[in-house]
């Protein structure tokens, strides 16, 4: 069964929940990306960031890049997971979890979702530094 | 017709949603005229993108009282 | 600081300690690929698997595979966990995590590393089917 | 000298290990030979590698008395 699963909020990332939803005796191949908060951005220090969504329009973009990810790679499962609020130096942000029969195929879509969701979907990422926080992207 | 703002666009209306009670704009380009004519920080960040019924627009869309509209900065999820 | 770790054992491996490793405040892309134990191979019916390796060896020779990735791509830190003994469906066999400033390292490193592994390390696997035992590749 | 068996070749010569007394192979080339009369089942399978001190050897390689050689069926890890 291909199925998928979205989850946009405050509430910590787990790798184990992403990798127990994913998991399938069909699939050899199991690929997840955690993307982190960085102490370094640029070349100026960060000292947390925060994470704001447009929800129910950032599930309808992942769905859709999760549609595409199923049409274009042979995958069995994909759970995409994105923090909002304060997100701590090394706090996982987001998590793309992908299984797959073949390895070949759920790294490429992990790559792909990964790519697209920071294209298309409607989160926005503020970074505290020691002079000020910003909006990543939208620095006038 | 309200129009919900995130991001750098909150900072710069001050407001989660802005709300416009007669005379609002007929189209995705006439929404953009009003933000630079009533914010005029719009015309100093990058090029932002607009949201109607959760989708993204282009600036010929028109747009009616009951659409859910919304000024999208550009995204850094991840 | 770039450091890595390896394992080959009976024990079962551990998303959480690869990443535990892995996560680092300076990097803010992770990648982790894990191979498990499919339930059809070819057509086959797959009960389980076994798997036999040449321990010294293949340290040495997932040494190497590091060392390469250390030296292609810009990564901070690398685990390799490999299982021997018998492995049951759906439970993990390898797991490789990497972790890089940015994505782009990180999934690079991950995919060669998986690629390397299965072309240079002396491990092998025996598919339990309802016909019979065969190690994998060496069918007469 | 002892040359270690893995995977298939352990089937083949039921035996971890298998011991060569004297006029041991002085080469990869000779151990394969010795390898071929003594077990012909090695000719059933795909082609197999040789380590020596854990690198693999190629067939031109002198190998001594107190060199470790393991015979390395096709891998298949991960």
């Amino acid at each position: 069964m291909k199925t998928s699963e979205i989850y946009i909020g405050d509430n910590d990332l787990s790798i184990d929940k992403a990798y127990a939803f994913i998991n399938d005796n069909s699939s050899g191949g199991n690929c997840i990306f955690i993307g982190t908060a960085r102490d370094i951005n640029k070349g100026k220090m960060v000292e947390k960031l925060f994470f704001e969504s447009y929800e129910a329009m950032a599930k309808n973009e992942i769905d859709k890049i999760i549609k595409h990810c199923f049409d274009l790679y042979d995958i069995k499962k994909i759970g995409i997971y994105h923090r909002t609020g304060t997100v701590n130096l090394g706090d996982k942000a987001v998590i793309i979890a992908v299984s797959s029969k073949h390895r070949d195929a759920a790294f490429q879509a992990c790559r792909f979702a990964i790519d697209k969701l920071k294209e298309n979907v409607p989160i926005w990422k503020k970074e505290y530094l020691d002079d000020g926080s910003y909006w990543v992207g939208s620095r006038p | 017709m309200i129009i919900k703002c995130f991001g750098i666009a909150k900072d710069i209306t001050e407001s989660k949603d802005i709300v416009i009670n007669d005379q609002h704009p007929e189209s995705v380009a006439e929404l953009r005229s009003f933000l630079r004519d009533s914010y005029p920080s719009f015309n100093k960040i990058p090029e932002y993108m607009v949201a109607v019924n959760m989708e993204y627009a282009p600036d010929d869309q028109l747009i009616s009282e009951n659409d859910v509209i919304a000024i999208i900065p550009p995204v850094s999820g991840g």
